[in-house]
């Protein structure tokens, strides 16, 4: 039964019963009267490390988060340069706010793709930056994205390769992978050797390689096929799924290597 | 005891203005214009002037006190951007009101709508008119100013209750009925609280009962007074722990639930000036206004108006009092706070009348000394 | 209280309206019956100290609805769930907002967005949907999506 | 004044939330009174039948805005026990961890809610900075202030940061401290009982009956807790009591939840302390494919991958810092939930509203609702 802090105390006299809370009152007062412990704000801000010290140090209250303060979720940072363009962020949002667009520095065949996001919808889950496999899309400290225009909400690949620039603290957070993963399996019947997997793997880490042409039996057609087929180098593969996307045949999958 | 009241030293003023503009006018021009007559309305407006312009200033600055108290109190900084330490915020909140639209509900009654919080608003501005603020500043020579300024002061549920019959909604007519019955209650310990200064002062003067108060305030002997006049006082302020009528948890603004843009702030600005009547009431009652103890250096009660400024800070420690009441205590409900009105105040107030009458027998306390006008 | 138990205890007051009772994962067990012995079988259930009703469910299975009801008993410390298949084309169930007043919101909210209708329901109105409001979102043929957004090729590994 | 009806809400002081209480009083006293909800319905339990597992747990953070981690939490259990996942100990001590500090968070917020209710302004200010140290702390390891979206089906997203546990006890000293504070400026005032006490009263068995639970069912007698009538996660480890009154009324609700806090900050510290003695894994081992955040969930032309998973109905039933929340989920095989079916204490506690309301004030309506501690997100859904 929870003891009641005010059962005991009704035998008082009654001017404690104004005056108690009156105490408490100002000491509270008292306290806060050199410095409340409320920041002013646009001024002073817990993401400065300077003022979070000074802050620790002078109140000596449990205020502000410290250094972890840096695992906060807003708005991202995008390292262009090691982005290998695997769509996994884009697959990963759940609220459908990333879209990949193209910038400069791929080549005409294969155009570089980075993310856009569109913080009008982002909730700030981190399931992109979860889902990097190259830790380019990270989550900064930076915060405050209002604006009056809408079309400001929509950060472009360039604009948050500019936040990475910018060396804000990043969000060191890694979500470790699970020993299980899956692979890449290919289903070598239907397999016609295209290269499209290969071609188009972020990665590169699909090989196509030479597999002998069988001997036709007599009567029987050979199946028209370049006789390569494709390995996948499973430690440099992110399972972003590309391959399997491209494959014209539907011969690649998800599955456990025996 | 200087002859100079406010009221005498506008008219200097405007005679001297006057006078000189009259010297350089041509025949008919400075006849006219140093006719007495015209110099008695122009005193009486600058004197109105420069008494709105005080009491604003106060209001204003009264209504920064509160903030900043608050704050502290609730362990934050208040305003603290607009001017030093955020001194012109209210200004700023103030001019923000007065440029808003005032937005009449449609079925509301104009005229009691707009002229309640007017009338509520000039109304509580009057008793500054009869209230002395330091010797000699008292601005006529009524003998009854202690009655005029209560009962001016129990205007306020009267208007407060047009206001909220007119604009026509339930919260607004719930809390008026709330306001009118609370200060109704109160009102009795309030005037009867005030009949024990009175009966220990002699007077309904309150310059008189302010220099009644030279050998000893009257705090002291007439505590149980001072508790009845703050209580009541508190519950005619409206404010924590009896704010009934806006109580904003469950009738969401009380009577001014309607009211936005100028009308809202009239009703701000009133409940705000209403509390420095009340603080100024209590410091002149029973802190002996603006005089000071002997014990304190002539020094601090000689230069040029000190008896205004040692009063204002009598009456800025009360109100902060008031703020701390606010700060600590939560909100009473209707029927406990009529039943504390009607079942305590008023046998306390009667028990401190009683109290009042065997001091004025015994005429000298051993520790205190002996009032003025009682004798030795 | 087991589900063999509990068999035992139900089976005489509801006869052929009890479908079965089964052990069910994180339950006591989950009784299964048919809608026209609900109220004997509300009724017996409360008897047995399952006074606590925590809360009503529905479950659109495109060719029937089932209708589930999740009692607690302070008793016990265990929960039973007590389930009943409806016709789609027909589904309403008696009410149990007699036996457990708490009931009563809980019903009305399975019946305005699983489409379940609780007969002799004293105040069967919309709670969480406006009034008038003609869909009932929680049935599997209300999309939320285009269906053509919803198309995708489905293989099977 | 005759009788008539006022509405209190959408937008009104009271309500905390957007909803309609509609009275109806005769002069001050209430006679009738008719809740209506649904202003926020969103409907989480058909969005969540469009997401993949791991998805829906940004929803649950948006059921309840200030107990967000213990949905994910009553979500995460259910979803579990459907896909047959079983997660490692130190996340299940984590996700204790997590719940109880949204307890403190949750409770912290409703006392700050409750005190404005009955006139109190200086304890809202605290009652937010000191909720502001558990948010900092929940954000120094899942992130974010309000939307953690921390857990995972199989676990936890991250472990603790470095220094993570020295950091909350001191919190919890600092909280501890505050607490009693709390006391003084509420309970030690005369005029809080004078609101409080014998009003809004519940009995013990309209509480049943009308399935209300939580510290409202707790404050009538009844020591319904389910962390100890149905312990799940760690709560068997760890040593607690279940907070209780016998006085049925606004006060009673007060002491319960100032009682649960103290006893949270109990059942943290043994946690911590678990977590400082016992490094491990905090995702499990086995996870299908689809359900590691890392991996693209479909393929590029929206290419879905359909196993034959095994399927199964997850039920949880946790103790919600307002009560009893229950998820019912079922996996029909598939990378989404068939149905997810969610139940809100608050959504019991408001549908009683008539039977602790009629008969009292207008005046009385704030506090009463104010102990119910009305969360409209999770009500509605």
């Amino acid at each position: 039964m929870a003891e009641s802090p005010g059962a005991e105390k009704r035998e008082e006299s009654p001017i404690l019963w104004v005056a108690r809370p009156m105490a408490t009152a100002a000491r509270q007062f008292a306290r806060s009267l050199w410095r409340p412990s409320t920041i002013v704000y646009p001024y002073e801000r817990l993401e400065d490390p300077k003022f979070r010290e000074k802050l620790e140090v002078k109140s000596g209250k449990p205020f502000g988060v410290g250094d972890i303060w840096d695992n906060y979720r807003g708005v991202h940072a995008l390292n262009i340069e090691t982005c290998i363009s695997c769509n996994l962020c884009a697959f990963s949002c759940p609220d459908i706010c990333i879209e990949m667009v193209t910038v400069a520095g791929g080549d005409p065949k294969h155009p570089k793709k980075c993310p856009e996001i569109d913080y009008g919808k982002c909730s700030f889950c981190g399931f992109c930056s979860d889902a990097c496999p190259e830790g380019c899309l990270t989550m900064t400290t930076r915060y405050e994205i209002t604006t009056p225009k809408r079309q400001e909400m929509v950060f472009s690949p360039e604009r948050m390769y500019e936040i990475f620039r910018s060396k804000l603290p990043m969000n060191p957070i890694r979500l470790a992978r699970p020993e299980n993963e899956d692979q890449i399996l290919l289903d070598p019947p239907l397999c016609i050797g295209c290269n499209a997997c290969a071609r188009d793997c972020p990665t590169q880490c699909i090989t196509m390689l030479d597999i002998p042409k069988p001997e036709a039996k007599p009567g029987e057609k050979l199946p028209r096929r370049i006789w390569k087929e494709p390995v996948v180098n499973d430690s440099d593969c992110v399972r972003c799924g590309t391959c399997i996307s491209v494959c014209p045949k539907e011969c690649l999958f998800w599955g456990t290597r025996k | 005891m200087s002859s100079a009241t406010l009221y005498s030293v506008s008219y200097d003023l405007v005679h001297a203005i006057l006078a000189a503009i009259g010297s350089v006018l041509p025949y008919p021009g400075n006849v006219w214009i140093t006719n007495p007559d015209l110099i008695t309305g122009l005193a009486v407006l600058v004197f109105g002037a420069i008494l709105l312009v005080a009491t604003m200033l106060n209001t204003i600055l009264l209504i920064w006190w509160e903030r900043k108290l608050l704050g502290r109190f609730m362990d934050r900084r208040a305003a603290m951007h607009v001017g030093f330490a955020g001194l012109l915020q209210n200004f700023a909140d103030g001019f923000k009101l007065f440029h808003k639209s005032t937005v009449k509900p449609r079925e509301a009654d104009t005229l009691g709508y707009l002229s309640g919080p007017t009338a509520y608003m000039v109304a509580s501005l009057l008793i500054f008119g009869i209230l002395p603020i330091s010797s000699g500043w008292n601005s006529g020579a009524l003998p009854l100013t202690l009655l005029l300024a209560l009962a001016v002061f129990s205007f306020a549920p009267l208007f407060i209750f047009v206001s909220a019959w007119s604009s026509n909604n339930k919260y607004s007519l719930m809390g008026g009925m709330r306001s009118a019955a609370q200060m109704i209650a109160y009102e009795v310990p309030l005037l009867l609280a005030v009949v024990a200064v009175v009966i220990v002062a002699g007077s309904f003067d309150l310059t008189t009962i302010v220099y009644e108060q030279q050998n000893y305030w009257f705090w002291g002997p007439l505590f149980l007074a001072l508790i009845v006049f703050v209580a009541a006082m508190l519950a005619e302020m409206e404010r924590i722990p009896f704010d009934l009528p806006e109580a904003e948890a469950e009738l969401v603004e009380g009577w001014n639930t309607e009211y936005g843009g100028m009308l809202f702030a009239f009703f701000m600005f009133t409940d705000y000036l209403r509390a420095l009547i009340g603080s100024i009431l209590v410091v002149l009652l029973f802190l002996g206004g603006w005089t000071m103890p002997s014990w304190v250096p002539a020094a601090a009660t000689s230069f040029p108006l000190a008896g205004i400024v040692w009063l204002m800070v009598k009456t800025y420690i009360v109100f902060a009092l008031f703020v701390w009441v606010r700060a600590s205590l939560p909100r009473v409900r209707t029927d406990q706070l009529l039943r504390v009105g009607w079942n305590r105040m008023i046998p306390l107030a009667l028990l401190s009348i009683f109290l009042a009458a065997v001091l004025v027998t015994v005429r000298c306390l051993p520790a205190f000394g002996c009032i003025p006008s009682l004798g030795t | 209280m087991g589900p063999e138990e509990l068999r035992a205890a139900l089976a005489p007051a509801l006869g052929p309206s009890l479908v079965g009772v089964e052990p069910f994962e994180g339950f006591a067990a989950r009784v299964r019956f048919r809608r026209e012995g609900a109220t004997e079988l509300f009724r017996a259930v409360h008897g047995l100290g399952n006074t606590h009703l925590s809360m009503v469910a529905g479950i659109d299975w495109v060719d029937h609805r089932e209708v589930l009801y999740i009692v607690w008993s302070d008793a016990a410390k265990q929960y039973t769930l007590l389930s009943a298949d409806l016709p789609a084309d027909d589904p309403h169930i008696e009410t149990a907002s007699g036996v457990w007043p708490s009931a009563n919101w809980h019903e009305r909210e399975t019946w305005e967005l699983v489409d379940i209708t609780f007969d002799h329901h004293p105040d069967l109105r919309h709670l969480l949907t406006p009034d008038g409001y003609e869909f009932r979102p929680l049935l599997r043929s209300f999309k939320i999506h285009e269906p053509e957004e919803l198309e995708v090729k489905v293989r099977h590994v | 004044m005759s009788e008539m009806w006022i509405n209190m809400g959408p937008q009104h002081p009271m309500t905390h939330g957007l909803w309609n209480l509609r009275v109806k009083i005769d002069g001050e006293v209430i006679v009738d009174v008719d809740p209506e909800l649904g202003y926020l319905h969103r409907g989480i339990e058909k969005i969540s039948e469009d997401r993949h597992y791991n998805e829906v747990v940004t929803l649950m953070d948006r059921t309840c805005y200030v107990a967000g981690l213990a949905w994910e939490h009553l979500y995460i259990i259910a979803s579990e026990k459907a896909l047959h996942i079983e997660p490692p100990e130190r996340a299940e001590y984590l996700r204790v961890m997590c719940e109880e500090f949204q307890r403190l968070g949750s409770h912290i917020m409703w006392f700050s809610a409750f005190v404005v209710d009955i006139g109190l302004l200086t304890p809202l200010l605290y009652g937010m900075r000191d909720r502001d140290l558990v948010l900092d702390l929940f954000q120094s390891y899942t992130g974010a202030r309000m939307t953690y979206e921390y857990m995972r089906v199989g676990g936890v997203r991250n472990d603790l940061p470095p220094g993570f546990t020295d950091r909350a006890r001191t919190v919890l000293d600092w909280l501890m401290a505050r607490f009693d504070e709390y006391d003084k400026l509420t309970l030690g005032s005369d005029i809080f009982h004078k609101r409080c006490d014998n009003l809004g009263i519940l009995k013990a068995n309209d509480c049943i009956a009308h399935g209300v639970t939580g510290p409202m069912l707790r404050s009538a007698g009844v020591k319904r807790d389910l962390r100890k009538d149905r312990p799940y996660a760690a709560y068997d480890r760890v040593e607690f009591d279940v907070a209780g009154a016998d006085s049925a009324d606004v006060t009673g609700r007060y002491l319960v939840r100032m009682e649960e806090m103290r006893q949270s900050v109990r059942i943290l510290r043994q946690v911590l302390d678990w977590l400082d003695r016992n490094p491990g894994p905090v995702m499990a081992r086995e996870l299908p494919r689809w359900l590691g955040a890392p991996y693209a969930p479909v393929g590029r032309e929206g290419y879905l991958l359909k196993r034959n998973y095994p399927k199964g109905v997850g039920f949880s039933s946790i103790e919600e810092p307002h009560g009893e929340a229950q998820a019912y989920i079922v996996n029909e095989g598939g990378e989404h939930p068939y149905r997810v079916k969610l139940k809100s204490p608050v959504f019991s506690n408001i549908s009683a509203a008539r039977q602790y309301l009629v008969g009292y004030r207008v005046a009385d309506i704030p506090p009463i609702m104010g102990s119910v501690d009305v969360c409209i997100g999770e009500s509605d859904r």
